[in-house]
């Protein structure tokens, strides 16, 4: 990571360095899962930013285990958990970021579950971090994960219906019998 | 009037308090507010100590038991019901037994209210310690007794303590 | 005089000796909740044996709005996401964008950037050394040390205007430049403050009492800190040596010298509320140093980056992870090519300090959760977003 | 006082004397809580806000009367015109009891306390045994008030104030012994006069013991009063306000009256049993300007204290429960009931006491305040150095 006092400080230039560093690992941590996990292990999908390797749904659980385990990787650390909805595809990506802080090194792993019935196995037991953040996108996405201990909604009431993330979602005109469109006094209607 | 003086009526409000408290406790159907008539008995036995200028005595009343047992009863009834909902309420258990225990104390009283001799202080008595009286008698005559109770108590005081920590370690 | 027990509810344990728990709501309204957070514990007298954290009282839905409104606009929002570092916040939006719309940081508004970053995680630390004590019973510490955070927010309002949500940085740079004068101000302050957290130490850290409440109470091991994702501060005192500003830098961060407190056992065990405290104190120190040697080699130039008023960055996706006084603070980024992001998620350091409290609650003290919750530097707003 | 109704027993003899007794008594006792414990408590609470503001380098209130002095009677004019709120689910009797009983245990606690040689409401042969024992009601309304408020975090609360109180007591009886034993007697007058007006015939330096004793006693008193670092039963930042946060208003004054009240227990206590109570040189025979004289030494000296129990408060945080059992009951106590019997040993070694110890004793307090005062300087410095001098 020294070469970020040369470059002259943008953040830009940062980031595409950092990528470079990196490229010739994923294929190779790529490869290592592909050869324990087979065809659950999709492509490494090349961004503009960073890239991930897609992995099915049904192998996440697998393959945090083997990338936390194995002593070679390590990431013995899940820094974020996301999802994103794109109704295009009818697919609701889940993207975890992991981290290890052995190897100081990043991973980015993509899932893609149906849109319809999103349902991706919980990465729980592999890092308890996962516990609140899988909360967090079933609550705001309606992505079901199997094997999670506790899956309530975390930031919305339990009574609310709807996952307010997805780009189809409509607000409701009231809660509980408040009305969430607030009427202007210039006859202006605001709110969703 | 010689029935009505001032002594008389502060002896009767006093233990006119003392037996309003018992009452409270035997008939309260609360057991908090039984712990509280007591306290209120309690304060009114203090003030006939202090009557009997017997102050030494009514500031261990005071301590004791105001201070101690009926905190201790309120503590221990607040613990086991404040806390968890539990309805914790007097019953009465069984009108005979009850009827027995009230004759034999009544017996009890009456033999002791004859024995007495009704000997009254005629004049008031200036301030003068009784403390120095008790401790007198304590480390006097009533030496052997004191230290039998002490032992007592000491006794009562490690069984408490082996008591409850058997409670704890079956606990684990 | 018979006494019926009548138990309303099935309790506990058949045989054996039954402890009788009850049920506290601690919150949403409580002193030592640092905004708007609920537990419910279950406690036997005062010996917790579970605190459960509900969270979701302050949910603004931030992520939200980000899809609502445009790149610019959104600049404002992230002061919102931690309010008590504000500065940190834009610093990872401004990050965020600029990397997905390649955007070139003039060198004078990265110094600018971290000037204000730094002072307000001083800022940050100040509150949460001063609040700690207060939630451990000692009032005085907070008033000083809100004394010197005003006077911070004296400096960040000359620098932007506002004392709280700055909303000063924006997409390729700074909105202003610094005023005239300010190095000046800046290190005056700095003089008389660093000397003042020698006398915090000794008016608190090293209080008897103050390190029995809190020496060996909570400990978090260092792989349990990673397993939960704690970060930052409480992430240190774990004894992680790890700071993203040194160990994936950011910005200008590599032009500084300054150390990272790391957690030492000093009165009781490596990871407990003690360490998660005083390495927030050095922290403060660092800070210091690092605002000013930004001060003593600002470089000229401009301070914003020419960018377009409708800013549409190309489609793409992007991590950025900024150090904030709360700790790593990751941003995923999605952005459709469009006028506005595609996507937007925080994971902020107080999300994964409170999902870690459920399980470091069992035998703990109901006055050693308000320690913990204070030395774990929860900020509701920034949990709930 | 006592004289002066013997007096006027003689003069009416027609009048029964024990009427006129408990009138008197009655009368002076009125008198004490109207012109003295409520105004003195509520200027506490107006001392305690200025001093703690002045320590955090605030201001305090200093809006109502010149330098904010008048504040305490509005704010209690405040919380009389408040609404009494009594909440729905409360056990009502007692919870409108409560607060009653709490300031009854620690007004009752004046009849004992000494303000003159002449000035005390009744100077009862059992006084300081009195006192102990009188200010269990405080326990007791506590409880009530943490109980009935039908609230866990009142009862919390209420249940930490009893467990602190009751077990406060034992060390705060047993340091009043080695007092007792040296003067010989419970009463708070009689304590007094085995004293004199110069520091070194103070009862704390009677023996190391005493002095010891002393200090014990101030910490076991401001448990049981309550206050910082012990002030668990309404630790604000775990309990809310434990035992008081339900109530409102005049109610909820009452337990900051009887907490403020308290504190001048507190010190005059501390003054009494240790530091001479009222003792003034005799410097006149005019009984008037003697006991006004008395009045305001025993004033001071327990204000002193007050004072220094603001400063603590200000400046230690709290300690938990368990290190509150623990301090009483394997530190206090024992050191207590040492401090017991090396006081009847060294009486045993100088049954008159010994004025070298008594000299050595008070150059060692010196010498501590002078190093205090010292630290307290060099801290002064640095802040003026940094540029704190005016706040």
């Amino acid at each position: 990571m020294a070469g970020a006092a040369e470059c002259g400080g943008g953040s830009v230039a940062l980031v595409e360095l950092s990528r470079v560093e990196r490229d010739m690992e994923i294929a190779a941590i790529r490869r290592l899962l592909h050869d324990k996990l087979g065809a659950a292990v999709g492509v490494v999908e090349e961004g503009p930013h960073y890239e991930s390797i897609r992995i099915d749904d049904d192998a996440v659980e697998r393959a945090a285990m083997l990338l936390r385990d194995t002593p070679e990787l390590r990431f013995d650390c899940l820094s974020n958990l996301s999802g994103c909805d794109y109704p295009g595809r009818g697919a609701i990506d889940i993207v975890y970021d992991l981290y290890s802080y052995e190897f100081d090194r990043s991973l980015v792993l993509r899932v893609s579950t149906r849109r319809g019935d999103p349902l991706v196995d919980s990465v729980e037991r592999v890092w308890p971090a996962a516990n609140w953040l899988e909360r967090e996108v079933f609550d705001l996405l309606g992505v079901r994960f199997r094997g999670h201990s506790d899956l309530r909604r975390i930031l919305l009431p339990e009574d609310w219906v709807g996952h307010p993330l997805r780009k189809d979602y409509v607000e409701p005109e009231q809660y509980h019998g408040i009305s969430t469109v607030r009427e202007s006094m210039l006859g202006i209607r605001s709110g969703s | 009037m010689e029935g009505l003086s001032a002594e008389v009526v502060v002896f009767f409000f006093l233990a006119g308090v003392a037996v309003v408290g018992a009452c409270g406790v035997a008939f309260a159907t609360h057991i908090v507010y039984s712990a509280l008539s007591l306290m209120l008995s309690f304060l009114g036995v203090a003030g006939l100590y202090v009557m009997l200028d017997a102050d030494f005595v009514a500031g261990v009343q005071l301590l004791v038991y105001v201070g101690g047992v009926v905190v201790l009863t309120l503590f221990a009834v607040m613990l086991t019901q404040g806390i968890r909902d539990v309805k914790v309420s007097n019953r009465s258990a069984g009108r005979g037994f009850g009827l027995l225990t009230v004759v034999a104390v009544f017996a009890l009283l009456w033999r002791s209210f004859q024995a007495a001799q009704w000997h009254r202080p005629v004049e008031y008595l200036a301030a003068e310690s009784s403390t120095a009286a008790v401790g007198n008698a304590l480390l006097g005559r009533y030496v052997l007794p004191f230290e039998v109770a002490s032992l007592v108590l000491l006794a009562v005081l490690v069984g408490a303590v082996v008591l409850t920590r058997k409670e704890t370690a079956e606990s684990e | 005089m018979s006494v019926e027990i009548e138990f309303t509810d099935d309790h506990g344990s058949a045989g054996g000796f039954a402890t009788e728990e009850m049920t506290l709501n601690m919150g949403p309204q409580h002193p030592s909740t640092h905004g708007v957070l609920r537990f419910v514990v279950k406690a036997d007298g005062e010996v917790m044996r579970r605190a459960v954290p509900d969270v979701g009282y302050l949910h603004r839905s931030i992520e939200k709005i980000a899809e609502k409104v445009g790149w610019h606009g959104f600049m404002p929002y992230t002061d919102r996401v931690d309010y008590v570092a504000a500065m940190t916040c834009n610093q990872a939006w401004a990050m965020a964008a600029e990397s997905l719309g390649g955007v070139e940081v003039p060198r004078r508004a990265e110094y600018c950037r971290v000037i204000a970053a730094e002072l307000g995680r001083i800022c940050s630390h100040l509150l949460a050394f001063g609040a700690m004590g207060m939630d451990i019973g000692a009032f005085t510490p907070f008033t000083h040390a809100i004394r010197e955070r005003e006077m911070i927010n004296d400096l960040l309002e000359e620098l932007c205007g506002a004392r709280l949500t700055f909303n000063y940085l924006r997409i390729g740079g700074v909105a202003w430049d610094l005023p005239p004068d300010y190095a000046h101000k800046v290190l005056r302050f700095l003089d008389r403050f660093i000397p003042l957290v020698d006398e915090f130490d000794d008016l608190l850290s090293n209080n008897k009492i103050y390190i029995e409440r809190l020496a060996d109470v909570a400990v978090i091991s260092p792989e349990m800190a990673i397993a939960y994702n704690l970060v930052g501060p409480n992430l240190r005192a774990s004894g992680v040596d790890y700071d993203l500003r040194r160990d994936r830098p950011y910005s200008v961060y590599p032009d500084f010298d300054f150390t990272v407190p790391v957690g030492k056992g000093t009165w009781g065990s490596v990871g407990d509320c003690w360490e998660r405290y005083i390495v927030r104190l050095h922290e403060m120190r660092e800070s210091a140093k690092i605002v000013r040697q930004a001060l003593e080699g600002l470089p000229g130039g401009p301070v914003i980056a020419k960018v377009r008023r409708n800013f549409k960055p190309p489609a793409g996706e992007v991590h950025i992870r900024v150090e904030t006084p709360r700790g790593d603070q990751s941003w995923y980024v999605v952005s459709d090519g469009s006028e506005r992001p595609y996507r937007v998620h925080i994971r902020t350091g107080s999300f994964s300090a409170m999902s870690i409290i459920e399980s470091l609650s069992n035998g703990l003290m109901i006055a050693d959760l308000v320690a913990l919750i204070a030395s774990l530097d929860v900020v509701a707003p920034e949990v709930d977003r | 006082m006592l004289e002066f109704l013997n007096g006027l027993a003689a003069a009416n003899p027609e009048v029964p004397g024990v009427l006129l007794r408990v009138a008197g008594m009655l009368a002076f006792g009125a008198l004490v809580v109207f012109v003295f414990i409520l105004p003195v408590a509520g200027i506490t609470s107006w001392v305690e806000r200025r001093v703690w503001a002045r320590i955090q380098s605030r201001i305090g209130p200093n809006r109502v009367g010149p330098g904010g002095f008048l504040q305490w009677l509005a704010d209690g004019l405040k919380n009389l015109l408040k609404e009494d709120v009594i909440p729905q689910a409360v056990d009502e009797p007692l919870f409108r009891i409560a607060p009653y009983l709490v300031v009854a245990g620690f007004v009752a606690a004046f009849v004992a306390i000494p303000f003159g040689g002449s000035l005390i409401i009744a100077d009862l042969n059992i006084g300081i045994l009195y006192i102990t024992a009188i200010t269990s009601l405080v326990v007791v309304g506590i409880l009530m008030a943490g109980w009935s408020s039908n609230n866990k975090w009142s009862m919390l609360g209420g249940i930490r104030s009893a467990t602190q109180i009751i077990s406060y007591e034992i060390p705060l009886g047993l340091t009043i012994f080695p007092v007792v034993l040296v003067s010989g007697t419970l009463s708070t007058q009689g304590i007094t006069a085995a004293q004199g007006w110069a520091p070194h015939t103070w009862h704390m330096f009677h023996n190391p013991f005493l002095l010891v004793s002393f200090l014990l006693f101030f910490v076991c008193a401001l448990a049981e009063g309550n206050r910082t670092p012990f002030d668990l039963p309404e630790a604000e930042s775990e309990l809310v306000a434990g035992f008081a946060t339900e109530y409102s208003g005049m109610r909820s004054l009452l337990f900051f009256l009887a907490e403020w009240g308290n504190l001048y227990v507190i010190g005059a206590l501390v003054a009494t049993l240790f530091m001479g109570g009222w003792q003034v040189p005799r410097f006149t025979d005019d009984p008037t300007l003697l006991a006004v004289a008395q009045f305001f030494t025993i004033f001071l000296k327990a204000y002193f204290w007050v004072f220094v129990a603001m400063w603590v408060r200000a400046t230690l945080p709290r300690i938990r429960i368990d290190q509150l059992m623990a301090l009483c009951w394997k530190y206090l106590v024992p050191m207590a009931l040492l401090n017991t019997l090396g006081t009847a040993f060294f009486m045993v070694l100088f049954p008159e006491g010994s004025l070298v110890v008594r000299i050595a004793l008070v150059a060692v307090v010196l010498a501590i305040i002078f190093v205090f005062a010292r630290r307290v300087r060099f801290h002064l410095a640095r802040a003026r150095g940094l540029g704190y001098g005016a706040v």
